[in-house]
């Protein structure tokens, strides 16, 4: 996917301003970025929700998964129902309830799937968004921090569910996300966002294969990594906007990405 | 079937009617029959007309014509004000006019209903369907407005088909402005139609209702007040027994009706 | 001719079962207009006789009758020329005819129809309501505008304070004892006077102080035809304004079966009816024979209330004549 | 001032006035004045009316109806609505109690009205009560199920004031069900009040078109009849200005209407 | 505070039972636990919005603040009134807003002061509400998860703010989280809730006082009291119950307490 030019506003608050950015098909794309400054509102662009810009998004044509900041559950359908709700039509009725339970199974909501969505804790919630968002096996996969209310091990396991759906299906991801551990344990390339409007303060490739992140052999390259991410989030959060935007300027002269 | 129907609310609306009927009693001890008969000359008058045929007679032509006006009124209501409420500009071009056909008075339509469409029903039937489908439109308007944006873009990005998105988003959503109109709209249809019956029908109970009048029995004019009065009630249980069964009026409930 | 006809109504006053519809048809072969004529009336006093004729009471021509309640009803069937014969009030006759509407009245039947009455036994005449509160229905109607040239004639209409509501509220009002006098017309007034009996005392009998002023007796309503129609079945509405008369025989004769009749079909209660016809004449004129009395009328709605005849009386064309 | 009112709807309203009229002046010209007369007849007589004073006479008498009446209703209506809706027993009780007021037609009220209130003018006010209430009733017990939990909840955690709460939280909440509700009901006052002074007043408009109406004077008829329109629609838009000029009514509607 | 015997159940489904906890005053006390283990249901209980329970609940009578899950904003306001909203009635309007403008300007947001909230990014949101919550000067302080939806950064900052406020006023807070670097920076205690019923899997205090936490002589000490509850957080998402019910029994019989 790729965007070119594009230039957007909210009321008066330009967001994009001939913003380019190339996000590889197939593969994970990681988007840090301080709060507010348009990572959602990227996400929706590419997926069309958006349609006051100028400029090009290609690629969006195919079929879009979206994991939203919010779950927006239906409030008046319980668990099941809200997940069969984006696959009804699509297949038949039996495989739409093996998939179904499949994917409750995996977030861990088997037993609450008769539940309405106010009976529900804010991680049960967020779980449902997830089984949803990963029950179509798209081609485009748009998540915004999608473990957000999770605990520790259940962020781990269903990033690792994430994981194998991409192993699987390998659709284009889009991750926004603010944990910088969840960016390198899941991102082929990863961006940091800054400015408004946007610009792109750091951008690096991990060259470590997914599967073979938790190798011990490639914890050194990571850390580095991780530094590296953990420093430039601090420099966008000091709002020192004009050095900063110099500094990535010089870089991408001396076309020089860690 | 009837005690199924009254199962929940059975007792509350039965203390609402015993309330109703003690308030008539009391006040009719203070005035004459001829102004306010008592629940029992009422209730005897019913029973003599049911007895003699006519009540059912009427009732059958009254309730046929509320049927036919609801329904299209309902339709016609909901689904423009539904299209109507989304588009800003549309809405208010045709908004006013709305207001225009609401404001009008039976009695200044009526001549020309008649003429349209004889003494049969036609007439009444006209007049019901211009009071009450204005309230299904507004409320329709009004409440496809509150259709949270959320979950039509959800529905859009997972490319969920129109009509699963018109059932599953916009019916819930609008249905406790639905809901309303149609616990009001069974009210007026009623009242409306009997005015109407009376202003421009030779039958239904309306036109029996304005004849009783003319005559003064007054106990007898309660008595098909009575009539429609029991079927607005009926109609109202119905709807409420109906709109329970189905998912959207159990839910909205259950998820709302918390106290 | 002549005869004929009264050996029909002969025959027929002795029949007691409604006549089967083709019964009738066998009998109408004596009219050359074999048609059914419509007669459109309200709930009142004209409707009466030609429910007898509907009934079978008429040999030579055959109708049907259809009643209107409301003034939109009425025009609506004018309008749609819906019925042959309309019977309607005198001053809606004029005023139809004033507003351009192609009508002709062929007779006066029905006199005398309003009534101030009053349960203060006290009170004997008019002069006696001096200061006193009167009901009154149908503002700016016939009941109105002779009660006020009435009130005038005795020179105490700015004495007395005047409401106006319908008939049935003022009625029901009456009875309850909350009001004391009014002025009704028949055949609402029956319904007070069943209810009242001796408690409620007829002050003014609106058509005998019309005969005290001015002679004549006091017209209330008629019969009115399509102007068209009046031109081309001359012979038609003569046939029926004589077969309507012969039913006005009928009816007086026979009071009860008109009653049940009037409450089988049109659902006037039986007694009501009774009542009424004691309180009104009923006799059928043909227009052009009453033209001065009517005259006289419309003098004098024209005066205080033009609007009740539309602006002006009406001209010659107005009244068939033979 | 009339500028500011219509300033935005403006060239809508024009529109659709300007429709309803070019179908009512080709509908004229198939029925004699007697039935239909045309819009040019119907302000002829008008403006008759106005110059002799007559119009704005009775004008002033049922816009004084209209106002006790709607006012009362309003309040009534709105208030226990909003307070029985939430207790679903008390609901239970009051609903068919309403339902029941509500289909009793006007024609059986009317006697009652009459004696309770007198010929002046306290029937019409009554019956336009009778009439209105229970659509505010309905609208704001459906309406008060729908003000989110999560934020009275919160409010009662950080003890904002009560009457804060009910500004702030119940108000803008309710807003959609009150603001449909008073639409509905401005066109249902205007019309029902004419109804109700022709059959119990003797003055203010309705008495004046029912005898303008036994009188045949159908332009007359029409001409009270668009005085009570334009009535209706200038209460509309007079509402709709206020209601924009609010917070509430600006907020929810760029908050809503985007589209 | 404390909580003894609580009995609760929402619908049929028993949360809490017979279940006690004491919660020190002017301490912060952080608790961790599976997404759906109880954990909101007990700060609601403590804010008296389930009024169904058995058992007591004592000391919750004081001036409270509630940080809920989700922001619950009113929609129809702007940001500086949502928060003015709690304050209301509560000090003089100049006073008021002196403080509104100075918790907005704290948390970032002076320059949406009058912005709605759905012109608001899902961490600005989150921003809010934070401000509302701080804005009163409580006695108590319930907070579930405040920091979700916000970048590194501002996480950091955010809980800096939080644990200035502590110092100066000392309010007893209760800090729901699912992390535990957030835990380990700002409680005096940690529990971590487990089961259903609930019970407490583990409870631990933290002795380095909260203003030396950064400091590099207590790193070795924190760092086992993290690999602690990184450890017993695995366990309770292990499902099995009853060995670590026996664990809990086991230990609160030897008392001992890490
Ligand atoms: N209103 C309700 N009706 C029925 N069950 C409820 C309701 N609210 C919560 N529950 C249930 O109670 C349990 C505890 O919910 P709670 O919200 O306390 O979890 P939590 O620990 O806060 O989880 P999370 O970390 O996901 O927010 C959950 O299993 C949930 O399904
Ligand atoms: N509907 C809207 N109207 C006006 N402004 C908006 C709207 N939506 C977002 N914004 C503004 O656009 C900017 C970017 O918002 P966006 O939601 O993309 O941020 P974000 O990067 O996702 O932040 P977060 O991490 O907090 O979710 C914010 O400054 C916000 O105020
Ligand atoms: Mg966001
Ligand atoms: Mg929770």
């Amino acid at each position: 996917m790729e965007i070119k030019g594009l230039t957007f506003a909210h009321n008066k608050k330009t967001i994009f301003k001939d913003f380019s950015i190339y996000l590889p098909e197939h593969e994970i794309t990681c988007i840090l970025g301080n709060s507010g400054v348009g990572k959602t509102t990227l996400l929706k662009l590419l997926a069309n929700i958006h349609q006051t810009y100028a400029g090009r998004i290609e690629g969006n044509q195919k079929q879009l998964s979206y994991l939203f900041q919010e779950p927006r559950l239906l409030p008046w359908k319980t668990v099941f129902e809200n997940v069969e709700y984006v696959l009804l039509n699509k297949f038949s009725k039996s495989d739409r309830n093996k998939r179904i339970v499949d994917i409750l199974d995996q977030v861990g909501l088997l037993n609450e799937k008769d539940a309405f969505p106010h009976e529900l804790s804010g991680g049960m919630r967020q779980r449902v968004a997830i089984a949803r968002a990963f029950v179509v096996n798209p081609d485009i996969l748009l998540l915004d921090e999608p473990l957000q209310g999770l605990d520790i091990v259940k962020k781990q396991e269903i990033q690792q569910l994430l994981l194998n759906l991409w192993g699987k299906h390998q659709p284009t991801v889009v991750y926004v996300t603010h944990d910088i551990e969840e960016a390198i344990r899941a991102g082929h390339q990863i961006f940091i966002f800054n400015g408004q409007p946007v610009f792109v303060q750091f951008q690096c490739f991990v060259h470590t294969p997914i599967i073979k992140r938790n190798e011990l052999s490639h914890q050194h390259y990571l850390q580095a990594v991780r530094t590296h991410l953990m420093l430039q989030m601090k420099m966008a959060n000091e709002n020192k906007m004009n050095d900063i935007k110099n500094m990535v300027e010089q870089q991408s002269k001396d076309r020089k990405i860690i | 079937m009837k005690g199924s129907i009254f199962q929940n609310d059975k007792w509350l609306t039965v203390a609402a009617i015993v309330f109703i009927v003690c308030v008539w009693w009391i006040a009719s001890s203070f005035y004459p029959p001829i102004i306010l008969p008592s629940p029992a000359d009422t209730l005897k008058k019913f029973y003599e007309l049911l007895i003699a045929g006519k009540l059912v007679n009427e009732l059958l032509i009254t309730i046929q014509r509320v049927l036919l006006a609801f329904t299209i009124s309902f339709l016609i209501g909901a689904i423009l004000g539904s299209l109507v409420g989304k588009t800003k500009n549309l809405y208010l071009f045709v908004k006013p006019i709305i207001t225009i056909i609401q404001t009008v008075p039976p009695i200044s339509w009526i001549i020309l209903a008649i003429i349209w469409m004889g003494l049969g029903g036609g007439a009444p039937i006209f007049v019901v369907i211009i009071a009450t489908f204005p309230i299904f439109f507004f409320n329709a308007s009004e409440g496809i407005k509150q259709v949270s944006e959320d979950l039509l873009e959800m529905s859009t990005i997972f490319q969920v088909k129109p009509q699963r998105v018109l059932l599953d988003v916009y019916v819930p959503s609008l249905w406790p402005f639905i809901s309303s109109a149609i616990t009001i709209c069974i009210g007026i249809s009623w009242k409306t139609i009997v005015m109407a019956e009376l202003l421009s029908s030779n039958n239904g109970v309306g036109a029996a209702l304005g004849l009783a009048r003319l005559q003064l029995e007054t106990a007898e004019v309660l008595a098909w007040t009575l009539s429609i009065v029991i079927l607005g009630v009926t109609c109202e249980h119905i709807f409420q027994y109906v709109s329970d069964k189905t998912r959207v009026g159990k839910v909205s409930k259950s998820w709302k009706l918390k106290g | 001719k002549q005869d004929g006809q009264h050996e029909a109504l002969g025959n027929e006053a002795e029949k007691t079962s409604v006549k089967q519809p083709d019964e009738k048809v066998n009998e109408m072969e004596k009219v050359k207009n074999d048609k059914v004529f419509t007669f459109l009336a309200p709930k009142s006093a004209p409707v009466l006789p030609a429910l007898l004729m509907a009934d079978g009471g008429a040999e030579d021509i055959s109708i049907e009758v259809k009643t209107w309640d409301t003034i939109d009803q009425l025009l609506a069937q004018i309008q749609g020329n819906e019925a042959d014969f309309t019977a309607v009030p005198l001053n809606v006759a004029a005023n139809l005819h004033a507003k351009g509407l192609p009508i002709q009245l062929i007779d006066v039947n029905t006199w005398g129809t309003i009534f101030l009455v009053t349960t203060d036994t006290n009170v004997t005449s008019l002069a006696d309501l001096e200061g006193e509160e009167i009901y009154v229905s149908h503002k700016s109607g016939p009941p109105d505008i002779l009660l006020n040239h009435f009130l005038a004639e005795e020179g105490i209409n700015d004495k007395v304070t005047l409401y106006y509501s319908t008939p049935p509220e003022i009625s029901q009002m009456l009875i309850a004892g909350n009001i004391k006098h009014a002025v009704i017309p028949e055949p609402a007034l029956s319904g007070v006077r069943l209810q009242l009996k001796d408690q409620l005392v007829q002050v003014v009998d609106f058509q005998e102080s019309w005969h005290e002023i001015y002679g004549l007796d006091l017209p209330q309503a008629g019969i009115i035809v399509n102007k068209k129609f009046a031109a081309e079945n001359q012979e038609a509405v003569e046939q029926f304004l004589q077969s309507y008369q012969e039913a006005i025989q009928l009816m007086k004769k026979d009071p009860e079966k008109v009653a049940d009749l009037a409450e089988s079909t049109i659902g006037m209660k039986a007694p009501m009816v009774k009542t009424a016809l004691n309180h009104m004449m009923v006799h059928s004129v043909i227009a052009s024979d009453a033209k001065p009395v009517i005259e006289q009328y419309y003098e004098i709605l024209l005066q205080s209330q033009p609007e009740a005849i539309g602006g002006k009386l009406p001209d010659e064309g107005f009244y068939f004549s033979k």
